[in-house]
């Protein structure tokens, strides 16, 4: 075994370890604090009149996100037809 | 009872799949695995109570991440050599 | 409401916006005329740059200010937990938009001729926009998935800027290892949040930094935002990506990432600063946090000087040796704000000379963001116009171009003494900051940080007698001046240089010391939002 | 009856292990792509994971039965993990296709996919 | 890509209405049912696809210009970005959402357990969902189209 | 106003006026200059004189004659060996390398900060 796979089965272990035991200690089912999620699900309908909460988070609470979504869409096929351009020589 | 056991199935499945496509030296095996892995997540994503992630799993891991790895496996090699 | 405070109100998002629909809108106008094109985005430019004056002045007059995506007050009504997006400006963000927007502009300018035989330029400034927005938006933003979302926009545009020379193998390699590097980086921030998210059921920055309590959570959230934004910026052992993203793209591009790359940085500050700022000094372990996370900062800002000074020293290619140049400035930088946080855990309980130490050293890291930026620009500019001149980039074969190209040389020899800080220049005033201050935290540290800025000085002496001095070579001898717009951009650069170089004490009072009271005053961020309002 | 063993949150794990794993080692590029394509799965399922709430249906009050609005919103699942994923599923498939479309262009130049044979010139 | 086998075309064009139908019912019931801009678009984008699989590249391409469908990606996004502004001018704050309760517009606030035909409701929000799914179904049909066409000539250096 | 623009840059410890640098540079420039003027007189350019003396072998065309960018600081790179090998070994372009930098990080500052 070389040096490099020595050190990186050490390293992925411990982050192993690591994450297995966050992974233990967070619990299924049961999020520990609910109080935003619980205000846009009572407030879904009232504030921007839709029934979709996930619809509303990613429209009006969180729509600058999209904005962003959206944007990362444009420049992955801006980078795409620029990766692919014709070059004169 | 059937819930438990329907997302652990649906888990156990995924997880093998992904285990599958980076053991697999033909790509496009481990193309159609991913798809396979990306089919089951949004199955699980159903289960998991969340419908609008499921379709644009189904959509986007199912369909054009497979697509477009196709066409990219297609251009260049398709076995992966040693 | 008149109509400018309606505009300073609304500035905030139009900073962002404006850049952005000038990107979406360059695809469309480039089917007009080139000149056109060209000069819509620059003309966009300087009307974002307008705004960022507008919002400096209010900010640095009035305070923090916030602005709610969507509407009215920063809570709802009978809610502790902000819903909606958030902006949050204090004075550091002021400080970082400056530079970028200089930055940006001087970009745009500069790529006027540099880039006018490339094809594909329409894509070019619509993705150079994108990268100018997502810079904004990651350091204007006080949401953490926002942040998120825009450094993942700053990734992908610089994915694709680094492999604008698709025709060339080394660029295309560069652009697949940054993009792998980054994206891993970026999905271990995601899961990070996702993390913070599950603990206190927010991603405001402020409302997470108001409830932090440095669990076990919390400590692997720490290390992974601030291992993933350090790679970001470049920071050894992190920074192999760095030299062959620069070294392979435009100069012009080169002269924005860097940009992007500080942006990191302001990243990994708001985090240990804002995010983790009342942890810093948590009783509850053996070590003050923040003692731990300076000295791990500090260790690594001193590994990245010292390998990027030694690397820069035994390349022979021009672009490469100035690429780890800046991972030694980054180095510099990471080693002053290490010795702050080193400072502030020895001050405790009876040592305040200690933090008046740091605070000096935060102040030099900060006031290095801006003369790096600048002075590493520069250089980068000053290689793509010999690039542009001479279509080389190695050492091995040019010489005697101060005959041919005489403003270029100057704009080098300029570039050369700030970044290895000789003392008319603006490199000087920063670290001679660094220096004094990191030598009463550790003298050991300021030795070595002064011996490697004289290596720096070395490496330049080497590209400037290999380059420029030396008898004519005969393959050289039709080369001419770069084009005027190129020369244009150097020359500004280099008039802020010699400006910050004569008069620092200008920049310090007014951007770099209410930056720093912004970072060291975690309270006043969190209150904005939780407590006072 | 809650999950034995938080199995979903260690399927997380695992994916996020296997991806890393894929592109700690294995040497084909594709197989770097897919394995980051694993751990952006892996992510996303992560963030679902912690917006499910035990018995909870889905917060669309178009189809929800009464039962559920009257117990709202303790009956119903997060939505916010939900918006973030649908951002997160947009942005593995824009880095997925800008990585291909390099991949595609390094192989033309270089032949060959293998990483140790594709570096940038080291003088 | 070649064209493959008359069944297989045949069978696509039988399917293909089928998923645009679906995708658009996505895409415009977005704030009533699962799903949104996003999720049709890509559902009418994966329809897209198997049109490109099962004609061949090169045959769309020829049928289809790539810098048009960038144009309407660009008309996508300044849509949604232009709805952003608009909440700006009418409504005070950027992403305001203007038309809820106060517009003629989709002003209505909806009931719980409503059918899906009530369409008139969530302000800009379908608005929105609109702009992002042209963009999205340009988008993603550009990145794939781009590829396919590149990876079926022989030399694309010229 | 005036006392601004002349206020020196304070370090916490000292201060520095690069006015007054600037100033004794320009001193010092013209130093140099007048020191120059003690120079030899005799110099004339086009003769003998102009031409390089390489132990009385010929002299080389202007290509090779010029120093290059790897010859320069040749000794140092040879003197540090050891140092660049190990340096040259982390900079070896193999992305899987990079990213277990990456790794290593992570996990060390794990075990740093985790522990603790």
């Amino acid at each position: 075994m070389s040096l490099r796979t020595t050190v990186a089965v050490v390293m992925f272990s411990v982050l192993v370890v690591f994450f297995v035991s966050t992974a233990l200690m967070l619990s299924f089912g049961d999020p520990m604090k609910t109080e935003m999620d619980d205000y846009i699900i009572m407030h879904t309908q009232n504030e921007t009149g839709t029934n979709s909460g996930i619809t509303t988070v990613v429209f009006d609470y969180r729509g600058f996100d999209t904005l962003g979504e959206a944007t990362i869409l444009f420049s992955a096929v801006s980078g795409v037809l620029m990766i692919f351009r014709r070059v004169k020589n | 009872m059937l819930f438990e056991i329907v997302n652990i199935l649906l888990l156990v499945l995924t997880v093998s799949s992904c285990i599958l496509a980076v053991v697999t030296k033909d790509l496009l095996v481990a193309a159609i695995a991913l798809a396979a892995m990306s089919l089951l997540l949004s199955l699980e994503f159903y289960v998991l109570q969340a419908p609008d992630v499921a379709i644009a799993e189904a959509g986007v891991g199912a369909c054009l991440s497979t697509a477009i790895m196709i066409i990219a496996i297609k251009r260049t090699k398709r076995m992966e050599e040693e | 409401m008149n109509w400018f405070e309606l505009i300073t109100l609304h500035s905030p998002p139009l900073i962002v916006a404006v850049p952005l629909l000038t990107a979406f809108l360059t695809p469309l106008v480039s089917k007009i005329n080139e000149i056109v094109r060209n000069l819509f985005v620059l003309i966009m430019l300087c009307i974002t740059g307008l705004l960022v004056l507008i919002l400096g002045y209010d900010v640095l007059t009035n305070g923090i200010r916030t602005y709610v995506f969507g509407g009215g007050a920063p809570l709802p009504s009978g809610m502790n937990i902000p819903v909606r997006i958030m902006f949050e400006i204090d004075s550091m963000t002021i400080f970082m938009v400056i530079i970028t927007i200089i930055l940006a502009i001087i970009c745009i300018l500069y790529s006027w001729s540099f880039m006018k035989d490339q094809d594909g330029l329409d894509k070019y400034y619509t993705i150079i926009l994108l990268l100018v927005t997502s810079i904004f938006g990651m350091e204007l933003t006080g949401d953490l998935f926002n942040f998120f979302v825009f450094l993942e926009i700053s990734c992908i545009t610089s994915c694709a800027l680094i492999a604008f020379y698709v025709h060339k193998k080394e660029s295309l390699d560069a652009a697949f290892k940054y993009i792998v590097i980054s994206s891993i980086g970026a999905l271990f921030i995601l899961f990070a949040i996702g993390l913070l998210y599950a603990q206190y059921n927010a991603l405001n920055m402020a409302t997470i930094a108001n409830a932090i309590q440095f669990t076990f959570f919390d400590k692997i959230v720490l290390v992974l935002l601030v291992t993933g934004l350090a790679m970001k910026s470049g920071l050894a052992p992190m920074h192999m990506w760095l030299p062959d993203a620069y070294s392979s793209s435009p100069a012009s591009v080169t002269f924005i990432l860097v940009g992007a790359t500080l942006a990191g940085l302001y990243g990994g500050l708001r985090v240990i600063f804002t995010i983790y700022g009342n942890q810093l000094l948590n009783t509850g372990f053996t070590f003050y946090p923040g003692l731990l996370i300076g000295i791990i900062i500090t260790t690594l800002g001193v590994l990245s000087i010292f390998i990027g000074v030694f690397m820069a020293l035994k390349r022979s290619d021009f672009k490469k040796m100035i690429a780890y140049t800046a991972v030694a400035e980054i180095g510099y930088m990471f080693l002053a704000i290490g010795s702050y946080l080193i400072g502030l855990a020895l001050s405790v309980p009876d040592n305040p000379q200690m933090l008046v130490a740091g605070t000096y050293a935060l102040k030099g890291g900060l006031f290095h963001i801006l003369n790096d930026a600048l002075d590493i620009g520069l250089l980068f500019l000053v290689a793509g116009a010999v690039y542009y001149a001479t279509k080389q980039t190695s050492l091995n074969s040019l010489g005697g171009l101060a005959r041919n190209m005489k403003y270029t040389t100057i704009f080098f020899l300029i570039g050369l003494l700030a970044v290895s800080g000789m003392p008319p220049m603006n490199g000087f005033a920063s670290k001679l900051l660094i220096y004094q201050s990191t030598y009463q935290i550790s003298p050991i540290l300021s030795i070595i940080a002064i011996i490697c800025s004289i290596m720096l000085l070395a490496v330049f002496v080497k590209v400037f007698q290999s380059i420029f001095l030396g008898p004519e070579i005969p393959s050289l001898k039709n080369v001419k001046e770069v084009p005027k717009s190129m020369l244009a951009a150097m020359a500004l650069v280099a008039c802020i240089i010699i400006f910050i170089g004569l008069f620092p004490n200008i920049i310090i009072d007014n951007l770099v010391t209410p930056a720093a009271e912004a970072l060291q005053n975690t309270t006043s961020y969190i209150s904005t939002i939780v407590g006072g309002a | 009856m809650t999950m034995i063993f938080n199995i979903p949150f260690i399927a997380v794990v695992a994916m996020i292990f296997i991806g890393l794993y894929a592109v700690l080692f294995k040497r084909n590029l594709v197989k770097m792509v897919i394995g980051i394509s694993i751990i952006e799965s892996g992510v996303n399922l992560f963030l679902i994971t912690l917006g499910y709430r035990e018995g909870g249906v889905v917060p669309i009050f178009t189809s929800a039965p009464s039962e559920v609005v009257k117990n709202a919103p303790g009956s119903m699942v997060l939505p916010v993990p939900q918006a973030l994923t649908l951002t997160s599923i947009v942005i593995g498939v824009a880095v997925l296709a800008l990585m291909l479309s390099l991949i595609m262009h390094i192989y033309e130049h270089y032949g060959t996919l293998d990483v140790r044979k594709i570096r940038g010139p080291e003088e | 890509m070649s064209q493959m086998s008359k069944i297989v075309r045949t069978l696509s064009n039988i399917a293909f209405p089928f998923i645009m139908i679906f995708g658009f019912y996505v895409i415009a019931h977005g704030h009533l049912t699962p799903g949104g801009g996003f999720q049709g678009g890509a559902v009418v984008a994966s329809g897209c696809i198997m049109l490109l699989v099962a004609y061949g590249s090169t045959w769309v391409f020829e049928k289809i210009k790539v810098s048009r469908l960038s144009v309407f990606e660009s008309l996508g996004a300044l849509g949604f970005i232009g709805v952003a502004f608009f909440g700006l001018l009418f409504g005070g704050w950027f992403f305001n959402n203007f038309l809820v309760r106060n517009g003629i517009l989709f002003n209505i606030v909806p009931k719980t357990g409503s059918t899906a035909a009530e369409f008139n409701t969530a302000g800009v929000l379908p608005l929105m969902n609109f702009a992002v799914g042209v963009k999205v179904i340009a988008g993603l049909f550009v990145i794939v189209l781009v590829m396919a066409y590149a990876s079926s000539l022989k030399e694309w250096k010229q | 106003m005036i006392d601004t623009f002349l206020k020196s840059l304070e370090t916490g410890s000292g201060f520095w006026n690069p006015l007054v640098l600037g100033l004794a540079i320009i001193i010092a420039l013209l130093l140099i200059y007048i020191i120059r003027g003690f120079g030899k007189k005799d110099y004339k350019k086009g003769t003998e004189q102009t031409k390089a003396f390489l132990s009385g072998n010929p002299e080389y065309s202007k290509d090779e004659m010029h120093i290059k960018g790897k010859n320069l600081y040749w000794g140092f790179t040879q003197a540090l060996k050891s140092v660049y090998n190990v340096l040259e070994k982390m900079h070896n372009g193999n992305t899987s390398d990079y990213v277990l930098w990456f790794v290593i990080i992570i996990g060390a500052l794990f075990i740093i900060i985790g522990v603790i």
